[in-house]
């Protein structure tokens, strides 16, 4: 049961969240713009790294704000929540210890 | 006393060295890496093969999966494949000559509403058509068939009937892997334990050659096999893979007498159980939803699918959680299998399984190999290639039935 | 031609009405007491407006407390007129009291301004807990901390309790305001009052 | 099995005044039949130790080989003692696989023991459980002498501190040792005054019977609470038998302690071959000798305090010690008169006709491995200290860093966790003046932590000195090296496994610890190798050569630490509470009418209302002929409700919908389709615009919440700048529709304010008005079954209200409910598609009839560009069709499989040619009809298909999606 820190309400259990998969992958400016395989990409692929990850999640059972958040896939850590339309924080990828 | 479970053979597989080239580089010993390996040598002659793991062989999924071995899918191109995999195993024991406890018992899978019912019934009629056996069970069915199933209209989601297939089966996973490994090293194959692949060489878009933590091996050919971590091979290889790493957690119980002799299922809500050749309860349950390499879930998915478990079938009331564990599953758009070519000329992929990697092993294997030494894929995987999630031609389990496989 | 239309409100029916000799029974006396009831057809409005924004400053104008400025605070008093935090931009207006005239009066102060007003008032009901024991039924029904240090008195937050979404506000020392929405209102009673059998007798440890 | 009773007639139990048994309350006595045998133990005994006292020294055979084996300790970790209970309360059920150790006896309980195979009782389990949730500052995990001075201090700090402790005493290894001393106090003194400050601290939660069982992310604990076992009653009602405890820890305190292990030898595993610490426990808790002539075998000094004792009861036999220089311990026990064998190790034993030990063959153990010359001693018992392992279970789980450390000769904790604080064994020191110490400083750290600071007072007791422990944990055997000699040395008492079977698994190529485990099943039981783990990475590292025990490590630790039973776990999650059932505000009004209900979701909605003397298809075809000729009345309150409000409402639905809304009136409401950015269909409904800037948005009942979040997620992500804003109203609203020709005549009875004539109040038109009863409502002319229908929303308080009135204004035109069934019946005549049903996600709008919804002109909807793949060019994808059968009454199960006419007989496989998504019996056709999914389905109207299943197979044709009006002559209803 991962806490997870909305930026809004604070620390919540994982079940008041649902997952948003990875972030900074906005909708496309013009989609009929793109190429089929273009547009079967931003469909289909995400990244899936092993290790720090920009994700979007759902405070559902909360304040329903959509947040990202960069989390460790390995070790489960949250290390940053931060606004929608706002860059990934920079942070090493050995930052801090498991929780 | 309890029976002794079947003998091993006194032998399963050498540990060889390592050579500088091989015609096929396997990447992951998991099962569906050995059965490559193992139809590669059979169906095609080709043994100058190396199948190589990061860790133990069997060591990944294969050791943590739950065994069920059916193909009752939703889609003609599922159900097709899957009980081609199906009928592979219908012998599998005795074409490897190892008792792997392959058992065929019967898989009962409930419905709790009236949608499930109505996809029950597509599913049974489609898996009739497609050459699987399938059965619609009534509860009062049920109960003949599984006394211990609670069928009582008291509980929150009652049994409302159920699907059957009477050739689902489980085995004792690990030996199957060991199973290919043996007749795989018998061959000829190389099985290199604890030895990381950490990279591939080209020439252009053309594999020749992979690096690995005990130096680099020349071939023209590699096949990928290695479940939960298919994303981060493919981005070493230089191309993607539309697959999201997953935790699935299982369980077992301590040992009982026997009280399950099949296997039973609730997709509404989320609970699979056999009970193993040693007499303990083998359980499994959804996926936790976020990407996920620890192998490792959260324990409020465990007490909901136990929940579930006693509502069933009541008599689990007062069995016991001896162990829990989780393996990294590959989770991919359409919960079907990928198997195939890839960008890179040489590189092919097996990957994509979800939940349910272990019943396809020989079929996985055994196209993966035809697609390696063909560089085309076989009739049976011929929908099921990386393509397909660029032209829209998915093969849609997940939403047509709704079930993560 | 319009009619001149009677008062409706007798016919109204509130989501646990129908168990309330059942809540009434459900409590648990002696030492470790704790009661349950329903407090019914409380005015809720749902209010939209980002802080900074005129909406909000007009809003909360028309007020008597204003409006929360973030988690767990509730502007007002639980007797009265409180407005929860529901969200940066989203807060409810709660009166015991009906409050009929309330919606227009929001809804007038809003007036073209981005945001929303929304009479909610059927859309949830309230379950009042109350007496000694009541954190102790919270303890095995919410994940939410309820020690009395952290969740003070007029605090409120969105929850879940029996795995289903509600909004908990603790309104005096031992009594504690459930609110979920009007269909899981009898899952949440059944779930609460069961979990209220074993004040009745002597704690076990 | 047939229970043998090694030694008989004899009370093993020792007098109060030399060891009175911390555990046991000696004015207390207990009945209890254990293995067919009635005894008498006291109250706070375990089966163990009562059968143990009782002179009984057998628990069963094991489970493969089935050699006769006996307790070997005297806690959770023991392998042996494997028990079904049935208690002798008025609702329990038996329970099978308990540890003997931690099973406590009642009054007329019966314990048999099982060999390694449990029977599972076989009714339910009418017992109760439940959970709590908890928040402590510091959570210490063992309440012996470390955890509890770790709480004392971290509670005094201030700090809200759980402590939980398995066993149902606190002290834990501590309780019963005699002449220990703390601060100047008796142990219990200590121990005493210490458990009751803890108590009478409103912030602390001290709790016994209680096992921490599994640690995960962001330090959540999962603890169990045996809450009524040990009571002889049935507990009331509501009291729960087991308490799952959910603990959100700020920081930890490790104060588990460590385990001893055994030593693998020949014959290791004979009944009377206990732990030393076992041997300790049952003296020290329950005040029972374990037997009369006693040998105790060591690595190290902690048996040393055990064979005073012993020797001071006459039943000390010797000290057999690995060391070949004698220890200051061992030598003060010499000094005492002990004999102490050291540099010597026991390499076989024997067996009483019984199968018990009778003997030990004592071996030097020489400077090289080999084993010197031996003598025999006749014994019954002999206690055996391999070591301790520390308990790292929670530290392993959390990901913790585990080596092995030579010193201790035990997986330590290699590295802290962050959050985390280690007092006493578990750190590998074994003294109780240490344990005390850096319990206090772990409380002090913890609670400091959390915002709570204090100077740590560390309580005071003897340090003690420890020497070094032997690195043994195999003996040779003495019949040499062959396979065949090992076939007797037990690696793992609780799987039957020997020092052979690990042979074995090497010799077939096997060299990782996994899959030598997973090849013998070693540490795959129930004690999950508690006690033999280490010994069989031990005797891998001994087969292996090169290999040393930190090049093996040890497997994972994997939750639960014990085994927790699945009803527990389950809690409250039963019956009715195990999931939420969602009633509407008109429920009891279908109840009163008798209707048959069904789940939507988590909804239960009226399926039909059978009438006396009716079939459900006799019910169903009477609702539905009523909803054609006359009018029906339908609670439609579980349509999810999203009002819309804001400038750019209108621009937002346009990129949401496939269809357009920029240009829908005020007043009018447009029927929308959702589709992913796939362009697959996953809801749909009607929305009304209710002014310029604010819109009433009807989705799916079970959509709601998807929905509801899908607009937020792309407003907040994607388009915060549109000025929209969304709130369910869901619940807010509850709805009546009135259907069929006589609709009209009922809505005017209640809303005379309203003109109903057709031309004032058009289909997609709306009215706010107040009932005649002075509900206030919105009145919507939308149909879902082609009929004149209105919708009437009101504040779902009056949800019941109105359903009442309009039964009552419906009474003169018989106006009848109907329910789901027949509600799915009329939409499909009509062939309009249930979003669930008709699609599986799958499918664009195109496929199901619904062209007309996708806008052509709009520059781009979401799932607009994914009509551009190939997928959807295809002319065989599968089309939402009408389907009628050759015969009219045939009946098919909605679900069937469909094929074409060369499919029908032609050898499996075939594949499908489409599917029903439901099939009915038509009153308004008088015919059988029904909705299919069919591969190419538009194109191939008139062509037959099949479904066959059926006996003679059914046949089709396929036909347009509409079968009824499809003109829409009767929208407007009776003329």
């Amino acid at each position: 049961m991962m806490l997870i820190d909305c930026p809004h309400c604070g620390l919540r259990d994982e079940t008041e969240f649902e997952y948003g998969s990875q972030a900074h992958v906005p909708y496309p400016q013009d989609p009929q713009a793109l190429t089929n395989d273009e547009w079967a990409q931003w469909l289909y692929f995400r990244d899936n790294p092993m290790g720090l990850r920009a994700e979007r999640w759902v405070h559902l059972t909360g304040c329903r704000k959509w947040f990202n958040a960069v989390r460790d896939t390995v070790s489960y850590e949250f290390k940053a929540t931060y606004p929608v339309g706002t860059p990934r924080p920079n942070i090493p990828p050995h930052h801090g210890g498991i929780r | 006393m309890a029976d002794l479970l079947p003998e091993h053979p006194d032998f399963l597989w050498r540990n060889p060295r390592l050579k500088s080239s091989y015609d096929v580089v396997i990447v992951g010993a998991g099962g569906h890496g050995l059965a490559t390996a193992y139809y590669l040598a059979k169906e095609h002659g080709i043994t100058n093969v190396a199948v190589i793991d990061k860790g133990w062989l069997g060591g990944g999924n294969m050791a943590r999966n739950t065994t069920i071995i059916r193909s009752n899918y939703m889609l003609d191109k599922s159900t097709r494949f899957f009980d081609r995999s199906l009928q592979m195993w219908e012998g599998l024991d005795e074409e490897l000559e190892y008792d792997f406890l392959f058992s065929q018992r019967g898989l009962i899978t409930l419905a709790h509403t009236d949608a499930e019912v109505r996809e029950s019934i597509r599913r049974v009629e489609s898996n009739v058509l497609n050459g699987a056996d399938a059965e619609w069970l009534t509860p009062q069915e049920v109960k003949e068939l599984l006394p211990i199933v609670n069928i009582s209209d008291a509980i929150r989601h009652p049994v409302m009937g159920a699907t059957y297939q009477a050739r689902a089966a489980i085995a004792k996973h690990d030996h199957v892997a060991w199973a290919y490994a043996r007749k795989a090293s018998a061959m000829g194959v190389d099985i290199i334990q604890n030895t990381e692949v950490t990279g591939f060489l080209k020439d252009g878009d053309k594999v020749i050659g992979v690096e690995t933590t005990r130096g680099n091996i020349a071939t023209e050919k590699v096949g990928i096999a290695v479940a939960g971590h298919s994303s981060l091979l493919a981005e070493k290889a230089g191309f993607q893979v539309p697959i999201q790493s997953r935790t699935l957690q299982a369980l077992v119980s301590e040992l009982f007498e026997p009280v399950h002799p099949m296997i039973l299922t609730s997709h509404h809500i989320h609970v699979y159980v056999s009970q193993a050749h040693k007499g303990e309860l083998v359980m499994g349950a959804n996926t936790d939803p976020y990407t996920a390499y620890g192998a490792r879930g959260g324990f409020h998915t465990i007490e909901r699918q136990l929940a579930a478990a006693v509502e069933l079938v009541p008599i689990f009331a007062r069995a016991h959680l001896i162990r829990v564990w989780g393996g990294v599953v590959d989770i991919s758009p359409d919960s079907t299998p990928i198997i195939g070519k890839t960008p890179v000329e040489g590189i092919y992929i097996n990957c994509g399984w979800g939940s349910g990697g272990f019943k396809g092993t020989p079929i996985g294997g055994y196209t993966l190999a035809h697609t390696i030494a063909h560089d085309e894929p076989h009739e049976y995987n011929k929908h099921f290639g990386l393509d397909r999630y660029y032209t829209g031609h998915l093969v849609d389990e997940h939403s047509a039935s709704g079930v993560l496989h | 031609m319009a009619n001149v239309k009677p008062d409706p409100r007798a016919l109204r029916e509130s989501p646990l009405q129908h168990l309330a000799t059942e809540l009434e029974a459900a409590e648990a006396t002696g030492p470790h007491n704790v009661s349950i009831r329903e407090v019914p057809f409380a005015t809720m409005i749902g209010i939209r407006a980002t802080p900074g924004s005129p909406a909000h400053d007009a809003i909360a104008t028309v007020l008597p407390h204003g409006l929360p400025a973030a988690v767990g605070e509730v502007a007002g008093q639980p007797d009265a007129l409180g407005v929860l935090w529901i969200s940066p931009d989203e807060f409810l207006a709660v009166s015991v009291n009906e409050r009929p005239e309330l919606v227009a009066t929001l809804e007038d102060a809003l007036g073209q301004e981005r945001g929303h007003v929304v009479d909610l008032s059927s859309n949830r009901t309230i379950i009042e807990l109350s007496g000694p024991a009541a954190r102790h039924v919270l303890r095995k029904t919410t994940p939410t901390d309820i020690h009395p240090t952290v969740f003070t008195v007029n605090r409120a937050i969105t929850t879940t309790l029996a795995r289903t979404p509600v909004l908990l506000w603790r309104t005096e020392d031992t009594t504690w305001r459930i609110m979920p929405r009007a269909s899981f209102a009898e899952h949440i009673a059944f779930n609460l009052m069961d979990a209220m059998h074993e004040f009745n007798h002597a704690l076990v440890s | 099995m047939t229970p043998i009773a090694v030694t008989t007639g004899t009370s093993f139990r020792v007098p109060a005044a030399i060891a009175p048994g911390a555990a046991i309350n000696r004015d207390e006595t207990v009945e209890v039949t254990i293995d067919g045998h009635t005894m008498t133990a006291y109250r706070g005994d375990t089966v163990t130790s009562a059968l143990l006292a009782n002179g009984h020294r057998r628990v069963g055979d094991s489970i493969y080989l089935g050699r006769p084996r006996g307790v070997l300790a005297c806690g959770v970790e023991e392998p042996n003692s494997l028990l079904t209970v049935t208690r002798a309360k008025a609702e329990t059920i038996s329970e099978t696989m308990l540890i003997g150790p931690t099973v406590e006896v009642t009054n007329n309980m019966v314990a048999e023991h099982v060999q390694g195979i449990g029977k599972l009782a076989e009714t339910a389990d009418p017992e109760y459980y439940d959970y709590t949730y908890e928040h402590p500052d510091v959570l210490v995990v063992g309440a012996g002498p470390a955890g509890l001075a770790a709480a004392l201090q971290a509670s005094r700090a201030g700090a809200r501190v759980v402590i939980l402790d398995e066993r149902a005493t606190f002290g834990g290894n501590l309780v019963g040792t005699p002449d220990a001393v703390i601060d100047g106090k008796p142990v219990e003194t200590w121990i005493a005054e210490t458990v009751a400050e803890l108590q009478a601290n409103d912030d602390v939660t001290l709790l016994n019977r209680t096992t921490v069982f599994g640690g995960y992310e962001n330090n959540y604990f999962m603890a169990t609470q045996r809450r009524t076992d040990h009571l002889d009653d049935q507990v009331p009602f509501g009291v729960s038998r087991e308490r799952t405890l959910h603990l959100r820890a700020k920081q930890v305190v490790l104060a588990t302690g460590s385990h001893e292990r055994p030593i693998v030898f020949k014959n290791n595993d004979r009944p009377g071959i206990m732990l030393a610490s076992g041997i300790a426990g049952y003296l020290n808790r329950y005040g029972v000798l374990a037997g009369s002539s006693i040998a105790l075998l060591t690595t190290n000094d902690s048996v040393y305090l055990l064979a005073q004792q012993l020797a001071e009861l006459g039943h000390l036999v010797a000290v057999i010690d690995v060391r070949a220089d004698l220890s200051e311990a061992a030598l003060q026990a010499v000094a005492a008169g002990i004999d102490v064998i050291a540099g010597s190790v026991v390499c076989d034993t024997t067996a009483s006709d019984q199968g018990a030990l009778a003997g030990i063959t004592v071996a030097e153990y020489l400077a090289d491995g080999e084993l010197g010359a031996t003598r025999h001693f006749e014994v019954d018992t002999l206690g055996v200290s391999g070591g301790w392992s520390p308990v790292i279970h929670l530290h392993s789980q959390r990901q913790g860093k585990v080596v092995w450390d030579h010193e201790v000769q035990g997986f330590v904790i290699g590295q802290p966790r962050a959050d985390f604080h280690y007092a006493g064994s578990v750190t590998g020191s074994l003294s109780l003046g240490e344990a005390l110490a850096n319990g206090a400083n772990a409380g002090a750290a913890a609670a400091d932590a959390t915002g709570h600071f204090s100077f740590a007072t560390e309580p005071v007791a003897a340090a003690g000195h420890r020497g070094p422990v032997a690195a043994l944990r195999m003996v040779p055997s003495p019949d040499g090296e062959d396979q065949d000699a090992y076939a007797n040395h037990f690696v793992d008492l609780h799987r039957d496994q020997t020092v052979q079977d690990v042979l074995r698994a090497t010799g077939a190529g096997m060299s990782s610890v996994e899959h030598i485990k997973r090849y013998t099943s070693i540490s795959t039981g129930n004690d999950q190798g508690k006690t033999g783990a280490v010994n069989a990475i031990g005797v891998m590292s001994e087969i292996l050569d090169g290999h040393t025990m930190d090049d093996i490590g040890t497997t994972t630790f994997r939750a639960p630490y014990s085994p927790i039973s699945y009803v527990g776990l389950a809690g409250r999650q039963r019956g009715e509470l195990f999931d939420a059932l969602r009633k509407t505000a008109m429920d009891r009004a279908h109840e009163a009418l008798d209707a048959v209900f069904e789940m939507a979701g988590e909804w239960r909605r009226a399926s039909y209302y059978p009438r006396a003397g009716e079939t459900k298809a006799q019910a169903i075809r009477r609702e539905t002929i009523a909803a054609r000729n006359g009018v029906g009345m339908i609670d439609s309150s579980t349509l999810g409700k999203i009002e819309v409000r804001g400038k750019d409402s209108a621009e937002f639905l346009n990129r949401i919908y496939t269809n357009g809304f920029l240009k829908l009136k005020v007043g009018r409401g447009r029927y929308g389709v959702m589709t992913g950015v796939d362009g697959k269909v996953f809801d749909d409904g009607v929305t009304l615009r209710l002014a310029e800037d604010r819109f009433f948005m009807h989705t799916t009942s079970g959509g709601a919440q998807r929905v509801l979040n899908w607009l937020e997620n792309w407003h907040q992500t994607e388009w915060s700048h549109l000025d929209a804003t969304f709130t369910s109203v869901s619940e807010q609203f509850a709805t009546v529709a009135v259907s069929g020709p006589k609709a009209r005549r009922v809505v005017e009875q209640l809303a005379s304010d309203v003109d109903f004539a057709p031309e004032a109040f058009e289909f997609m038109e709306f009215r706010e008005t107040t009932l005649d009863n002075g509900i206030p409502a919105r009145i919507s002319r939308i149909s879902f079954t082609g009929e004149l229908s209105y919708e009437i929303a009101v504040p779902t308080q009056y949800g019941r209200a109105l359903w009442d009135a309009v039964a009552q204004a419906g009474a003169a035109y018989d106006i009848t409910p109907y329910g789901l069934e027949a509600q799915r019946i009329l939409r499909a005549e009509k062939g309009f598609v249930i979003v669930g049903q008709d699609t599986d996600g799958t499918n664009s709008p195109q496929d199901v009839g619904m062209d007309w919804v996708v806008s052509k002109i709009k520059q781009d909807f979401l799932g607009k560009r994914s009509y551009q793949l190939d997928d959807f060019l295809r002319d065989d994808r599968e089309e939402l069709v009408a389907i009628m059968a050759t015969d009219k009454n045939s009946m098919v199960r909605d679900g069937a499989a469909l094929v074409s006419a060369e499919d029908l007989d032609a050898p499996r496989p075939v594949s499908t040619s489409g599917h029903v998504t439901g099939y009915y019996d038509s009153a308004a056709l008088d015919r059988t009809f029904g909705l299919a999914l069919v591969r190419g389905g538009s194109k191939r109207i008139g062509e037959k298909l099949y479904a066959p299943a059926y006996d003679p197979p059914v046949e089709f044709e396929i036909t347009p999606l509409i079968s009824f009006d499809p003109e829409g002559t009767r929208r407007d209803g009776e003329r």
